[in-house]
């Protein structure tokens, strides 16, 4: 991902040695997923994820705009993924073009919008002429390799977690409640995908990752960012818990025999099960948290 | 290119010389050959490929749509896509714009042709991609459109032509296409080395012309049309030039337009 | 709108196909020898795409030059009569264009042997004439044929088809209107392996479903290399029967 | 047709467009001398070095051989025992050497070749040159004769006024000196056939059709001299005085044909360079600034200038038949081409081609003359 | 490695030359030309006013009733990049206020002019330089960029002479009946012409005399521009 930023030729020599002796450099298990942490902040739909080192900063908005016109039924959804100097020395100030950056974009983009995580029919208001315009703003807090599952938990948990404030529609006029005075509707989400994000690396010369039969190419799940700036191809795989795969890149990189690249799909379905049970609860505990004092109120109102 | 001084006087020497002596011994009337073919792009009404001998290729997509002439008075759109340049480029732009007016010039396309009903018409997009070009590719491109829409194949217009009164759009016929019957004007590239000035400059001989100019000759009545102007083919040999040439140019290009007219339309 | 019958009870495609055959497929090379140093043009279906190749070279800027392999640069030209309909932006530094030229670097950057050219540049343009789907599959395609007529050393070749999924069937090469009406795969597969240099889906496919999908993918894939070496192997006896009887 | 503009319908649409008519069907004849019975002579040659393996076309990721004895060359790379190709092309097996020729390829340099460059960049102490290979070639200040003698010194003085030598675009003559690490060359003009180019014109045909030989410079008639560079790279220039003595006694080509080639081998150095014997004087006064000069000698006639373009179209025509490119078949074209009193007819295809045809009968009606 | 510093101080890349809404005072008018046989009053009030930009080396307002230009001149200055053996031209203009032409054809005439300047810039005294010329159409009644380029290519010359970059002539040009036409040496070379719509007659005959009009336009302008460069050079020596 990093141009700016190298890796000494010793440091690299002594990380893909200890890869091939089955160790990574923070411990973990070569198909272990870092452990992640999703945090709320104080309004709907601001989250923060991190796993490990890596720090990715969600935030959901919206407002009310007028849709397309070829498609009148439908809602507006924007997500932006942004690059700042703050994540690491490697990124630059308004540079959105670099390779990594555009793939991360489209594939955040093809597995959250394109597969319909968000029900955009519900975001209509009047057919034609008004509805709500969902924004996914992601900031890149801190980097240390995975922003793309990262960045992905940290949207669906953003649009799980956000609710929108209540309308009432008179014809074409639309009365906007702020959520102080009622109750605020959360978004209807259609299903939740998870994006696992492998790294192969290859031990050998590369003919025999060619032309060999062995097959002994190391697949690394989650990798931090040493891994990544070594590493000799990646595959992103998206699913979601109804076992669909909903989004695979596997953008050129080092070849892979297809059955090791099957074998990584079931891999990342366990991982999608727990992580998607994670963010659920995550939001659960969050609402409860934020409602502790209304059952208070509740069980005096019921005396 | 760049070329050596004594290259470039070599060759400002031989083309200046009464009688002139092109690099490749051409006649000051003489281009260089070129194939074409046409007609290998199903999804477009017309397309043409044409290739220079010195490998300069160019390709032309002719698509139409059908519109409300009323509204939309520009019936004829072209662009230009040069590879290696960026869209906004000064080379694009020039070119674009040279060729939507030789397209639209008062003698050009006859646009009455492309009238449909009393409201709808077709408009007809020229889209030129340019694989490579080694000298100014205005004359190929030209010639890449007129073998493009002496290809075009419009769809049959079955409704009546009267629809003013009628709120629909024009119907076709199935399958029947009609073919375009327009012909477009050609342009003509002329160098102009001392008191020489000679057709179809190729790149050796751009680098060291005085001045070029760029005629535009309209099959229709075979006559010399407008835009003509002045271009410059290099930025170092570039200078003024005697009053005279420009009447010998604009002759020179009435006397052989129609014989390259011809050999396009014998293919 | 009627619905258009993908795959009939008959197991007949849109186009007359079967569920595992591939669309016509013609290629050529050397077809721009002036304007490149290898070139190819290839007709996949309706998918026309022109390749060109320019190097190894001396690299233009100094940003382009690195001392221990060639930079490889690849600019794909979507043109804008490409599609039956006209599109009005001419796809340039669009963003899926954006990234399918990085997809396409990386497939080809692991495949040609950079490390032998160092300090040059390998400057590869794609025109792609007309699109009818599994257009990034025709573009690996060419490019391999291309590389190839440059005499740039490979590894193997690389050979791309899309795969898309009708229900529970598999239907190999798809065109637009299949692409359009269900989830497809897009497939890089390398020489005669099963190993792939790309794997691209965009569109929700059973996770159950993938494997048999990869399989007939694979199966394409290299009956597509096999076309690709055919016309090699033709023209290149062509040119050596022509330069030995000189 | 028209006398102004010859167009033809592109036959085949985008297929690779050589004519099949040109194939005359004669494998065993291969006009071609490889006089160092190496493989680097390209392509034309390699059906003469072991005609068994010399037609096997191989395709990138082929498996060559599983034979362990055979030393990898170019164009292949091997797993284990396994050697694969890189590259389309024919197998070539010289001694223990296997390796993969490609159909076509930028020209490489070697050691001792004659090429024609431009000026591409004028850098510290050096000149960067193109010469049409996959990366510049290297022309060091140290490695050109300077106005006032061989021996004068070099000073800081020539280093700023390298441009006052050679500038961008200009073309020159030179030898391949060595080659560096990275497979990229550098030259010489220290000899006075090498050097900046005058009077006359540039053409440029495939680096394959120029075959390795001793001599690259000929006088052809008509006072017209060719300098055919290895790297395809062509000069046409009016016969100077130089090149006359240089001629005397005729030197032929290496390449075989019809042409007498006697008594010029002790003549020529390790490196093919024939060395001249000038006098004192004359190395003097070549050595002055008039080496780097712009100026065209000013008696160039009209003549002269046709001429020059007459060879210019028939090397093309050679070119575009894929015909290899030597002294003997330049003179062949020539004449033939005196046929057509127009040179300017020369450039269409038609004709093209009927010139390579009529070179290649007239080759074979001769007969094998080597 | 090569230790010497290219680098130059550019200024900022991205400045413009300042657009003045109105230059009412100090503006010297140079001339109410005799009015002889002039059919249309184009030359009449035509006010040159050079040095009017101050942060760049030279430029121009020219204005009649009809029109005003302001044209600016950056340079000559470094360029970055490869050794150019002479210097470039670059030439841009701009629309006003009001969007009369299409960027393709302000490229058009761009480019065009571009030529011009080429042969009228003493270039080789430049080497490895670039000479940028802004044009700022500011007012522009006409909407025919024809009838606009003879005053543009007027501006571009006095804006050369004010930036004090050598040229070989004075160069301007004329407009009849659609046909632009550029000359230089008092009207025996055309170093430009521009032919946009209009007939173009078969008879020769109507080309010449077109071409005889427009060099006695260009006759007049170019003493105007004289007159005006002797008069500022007197008020030089003066002040």
């Amino acid at each position: 991902m990093a141009k700016d930023i190298e890796i000494s030729n010793s440091e690299s020599k002594f990380l893909l040695e200890a890869l091939r002796q089955n160790y990574r450099l923070d411990g973990r298990l070569f198909d272990q997923f870092r452990d992640v942490e999703v945090t709320f902040g104080n309004e709907y739909g601001d989250v923060t994820v991190k796993m490990g080192d890596t720090r990715v900063h969600c935030r959901i908005s919206c407002q009310i705009s007028q849709p397309y016109e070829d498609r009148p039924f439908e809602g507006l959804f924007l997500i932006s993924t942004e690059n700042s100097p703050m994540a690491g020395p490697q990124f630059e100030n308004g540079n959105n073009t670099d390779e990594d950056e555009i793939l991360c974009a489209r594939i955040i983009e093809k597995a959250v919008r394109r597969s319909g995580a968000l029900d955009i029919e519900g975001l209509c208001i009047v057919a034609g002429s008004k509805c709500w315009a969902v924004r996914a703003d992601v900031h890149f807090l801190n980097c240390d390799g995975g922003f793309i599952d990262a960045s992905c938990i940290a949207v669906m948990a953003g649009l799980i977690h956000f609710k929108k404030p209540d309308i009432t529609v008179h014809g074409e006029q639309v009365i906007i409640h702020p959520i102080e005075e009622r109750e605020p509707t959360p978004l209807g989400i259609l299903h939740i995908p998870i994006c696992v994000t492998f790294s192969f690396f290859n031990p050998k010369e590369t003919e025999e990752n060619i032309k060999g039969e062995s097959n002994e190419e190391i697949t690394v799940i989650d990798a931090t960012l040493k891994e990544e700036l070594l590493r000799d191809g990646v595959l992103t795989v998206t699913l979601n818990k109804n076992r669909e795969v909903v989004q695979v890149s596997k953008a050129g990189g080092l070849p892979m025999d297809a059955l090791s690249l099957m074998s990584c799909c079931h891999k990342a379905y366990s991982i999608t099960e727990k992580v998607t049970d994670q963010i659920v609860q995550a939001v659960k505990e969050d609402y409860k948290s934020r409602n502790k004092y209304s059952e208070l109120l509740s069980s005096e109102n019921a005396r | 290119m760049v070329l050596s001084v004594a290259e470039k006087s070599y060759l400002y020497d031989s083309l200046a010389s009464q009688p002139l002596i092109r690099p490749d011994g051409r006649l000051h009337t003489q281009f260089r050959p070129i194939e074409i073919f046409t007609d290998f792009l199903p999804s477009s009404n017309g397309s043409s490929r044409i290739i220079a001998s010195d490998g300069s290729e160019c390709i032309v997509s002719i698509k139409s749509k059908v519109v409300d002439h009323t509204v939309e008075t520009d019936l004829l759109q072209v662009d230009i896509n040069i590879a290696g340049e960026r869209d906004d480029s000064m080379i694009v732009e020039t070119l674009t714009s040279l060729l939507h007016k030789v397209l639209t010039s008062e003698d050009g396309i006859d646009v009455k042709k492309l009238q449909l009903t009393k409201k709808y018409s077709f408009k007809i997009f020229v889209d030129v991609l340019i694989i490579s070009t080694y000298s100014y590719p205005a004359s190929l491109i030209s010639m890449g459109i007129y073998c493009a829409l002496n290809s075009t194949w419009l769809p049959k217009i079955i409704s009546a032509f009267d629809d003013l009164e009628v709120a629909e759009l024009p119907t076709f016929h199935d399958y029947d296409l009609v073919k375009l019957d327009v012909k477009s004007p050609l342009i003509f590239v002329l160098a102009i080395v001392g008191d020489n000035i000679f057709l179809d400059p190729a790149s050796n001989e751009s680098e060291v012309a005085n001045n070029g100019l760029i005629i535009t000759w309209s099959p229709q009545g075979g006559k010399v049309i407008s835009p003509v102007k002045t271009i410059a083919l290099n930025d170092t040999f570039i200078k003024g030039f005697n009053p005279i040439l420009l009447k010998k140019g604009i002759k020179l290009v009435e006397e052989n337009a129609s014989s390259v007219a011809q050999a396009l339309e014998t293919l | 709108m009627s619905r258009l019958e993908i795959y009939s009870p008959e197991g007949l495609r849109l186009d007359g196909r079967r569920w595992n055959e591939l669309r016509r497929f013609e290629c050529s090379i050397n077809t721009h020898s002036h304007a490149s140093d290898g070139s190819s043009y290839l007709e996949q279906g309706n998918n026309k795409v022109i390749t060109l190749v320019k190097g190894p070279k001396e690299p233009t800027l100094r940003s382009q030059m690195d001392t221990e392999k060639a930079i490889l640069k690849i600019s794909v030209n979507i043109t804008q009569f490409s599609k039956f309909e006209r599109s009005k932006s001419s796809h340039k530094n669009e963003r899926r264009v954006l990234e399918m030229q990085t997809a396409l670097i990386r497939t080809f950057e692991k495949n040609v042997m950079l490390n032998i050219y160092p300090r040059t540049l390998i400057d590869i343009e794609v025109h792609v004439l007309q699109q009818d789907g599994g257009i990034m599959g025709s573009l690996i395609n060419g490019i391999t044929l291309a590389l190839i007529d440059a005499g740039i050393a490979m590894y193997d070749y690389i050979s791309g088809v899309s795969i898309g999924l009708y229900d529970t069937t598999p239907l190999l090469d798809v065109n637009s209107l299949e692409e359009n009406a269900m989830s497809s795969v897009t497939l890089g597969v390398v020489g005669k392996s099963e190993k792939l240099s790309l794997l691209l889906v965009e569109d929700k496919i059973p996770l159950d479903r993938l494997e048999t999908v990869l399989a007939i993918g694979i199966a394409g894939a290299h009956r597509v290399r096999d076309l690709m070496d055919e016309e090699l192997r033709k023209h290149a006896e062509k040119r050596v029967a022509n330069a030995s009887s000189k | 047709m028209s006398e102004v503009i010859s167009v033809v319908k592109r036959q085949g649409g985008f297929q690779y467009s050589v004519d099949e008519s040109n194939i005359q069907s004669d494998d065993d004849e291969d006009i071609y001398m490889s006089d160092d019975g190496n493989a680097r002579t390209g392509k034309m040659d390699t059906g003469n070095n072991d005609t068994e393996s010399g037609s096997q076309i191989v395709t990138p990721g082929e498996l060559v051989t599983d034979d362990p004895i055979w030393m990898r060359g170019h164009g292949t790379y091997f797993l284990d025992n396994m050697t694969y190709s890189s590259v389309a092309g024919t197998v070539s097996r010289v001694n223990r050497l296997l390796s993969v020729i490609p159909l076509k390829s930028r020209y490489s340099p070697e050691t001792g070749d004659h090429i024609v460059g431009r000026i591409a960049e004028v850098g510290n102490k050096r000149w960067r040159v193109d010469i049409g290979g996959k990366q510049h070639a290297v022309l060091m200040l140290g490695s050109v004769n300077l106005p006032g003698g061989i021996l004068r010194r070099k000073s800081e003085s020539d280093e700023l006024q390298m441009r006052s030598f050679l500038k961008e675009g200009d073309l020159l003559n030179a030898e391949v000196q060595s080659l560096f690490q990275d497979g990229s060359a550098s030259l010489h003009t220290r000899s006075l056939k090498y050097g900046k180019l005058r009077n006359g014109m540039f053409c440029q045909v495939p680096s394959s059709l120029i075959v390795r030989a001793k001599n690259h410079t000929h006088n052809l008639p008509g006072n017209i001299t060719v300098v055919l560079g290895v790297n395809g790279y062509i000069w046409l220039r009016k016969t100077s005085q130089m090149d006359i003595t240089r001629d005397a006694p005729p030197g032929g080509s290496t390449g075989g044909g019809s042409s007498t080639s006697s008594g010029q081998n002790s003549t020529n150095g390790p490196t093919g360079a024939v060395s001249l014997n000038p006098s004192i004087t004359r190395l003097e006064e070549e050595s002055s600034w008039q080496i780097y000069s712009d100026e065209n000698d000013p008696s160039i006639t009209a003549n002269i200038r046709k001429t020059i373009s007459r060879y210019a179209n028939v090397i093309k025509a050679l070119a575009y038949c894929e015909i290899g490119i030597t002294q003997e078949r330049i003179i062949s074209a020539y004449e033939v081409s005196m046929a057509y009193p127009n040179v300017g007819s020369l450039i269409d295809r038609e004709t093209m081609e009927s010139i390579g045809n009529d070179v290649l009968n007239g080759e074979k009606m001769r007969g094998n003359a080597m | 490695m090569n230790v010497q510093d290219r680098r130059r101080l550019l200024g900022p890349s991205a400045a413009k030359p300042i657009v003045f809404t109105t230059v009412t005072s100090e503006t010297t008018k140079v001339s109410e030309q005799e009015q002889q046989e002039q059919k249309q009053n184009e030359t009449a009030a035509l006010t040159i006013k050079s040095g009017v930009v101050e942060n760049c080396n030279g430029s121009t307002l020219i204005e009649s009733s009809k029109f005003s230009l302001l044209t600016s001149v950056y340079g000559p200055k470094s360029i970055r990049g490869s050794f150019t053996s002479q210097g470039t031209i670059t030439i841009q203009l701009k629309n006003g206020v009001v969007e009369n032409y299409q960027t393709t054809e302000l490229k058009e005439v761009s480019s065009w002019l571009v030529g011009i300047f080429n042969s009228v810039v003493n270039l080789e005294n430049y080497p490895k330089s670039g000479i940028d010329i802004f044009v700022n159409l500011i007012i522009d009644k006409q909407g025919d960029i024809s009838k606009l380029i003879p005053f543009l290519i007027m501006g571009i010359c006095l804006a050369l002479v004010d930036g004090g970059i050598e040229i070989i002539d004075i160069v301007t040009g004329g407009e009849v009946n659609g046909n632009v036409v550029s000359f230089t040496r008092n009207g025996e070379e055309i170093v430009g012409f521009w032919k946009d719509h209009g007939e173009f007659d078969n008879n020769d005959d109507d080309l010449m005399n077109d071409l005889e009009k427009c060099k006695k336009q260009y006759l007049e302008y170019k003493n105007l521009m004289i007159n005006y460069l002797l008069e500022q050079k007197k008020q030089k020596d003066n002040s």
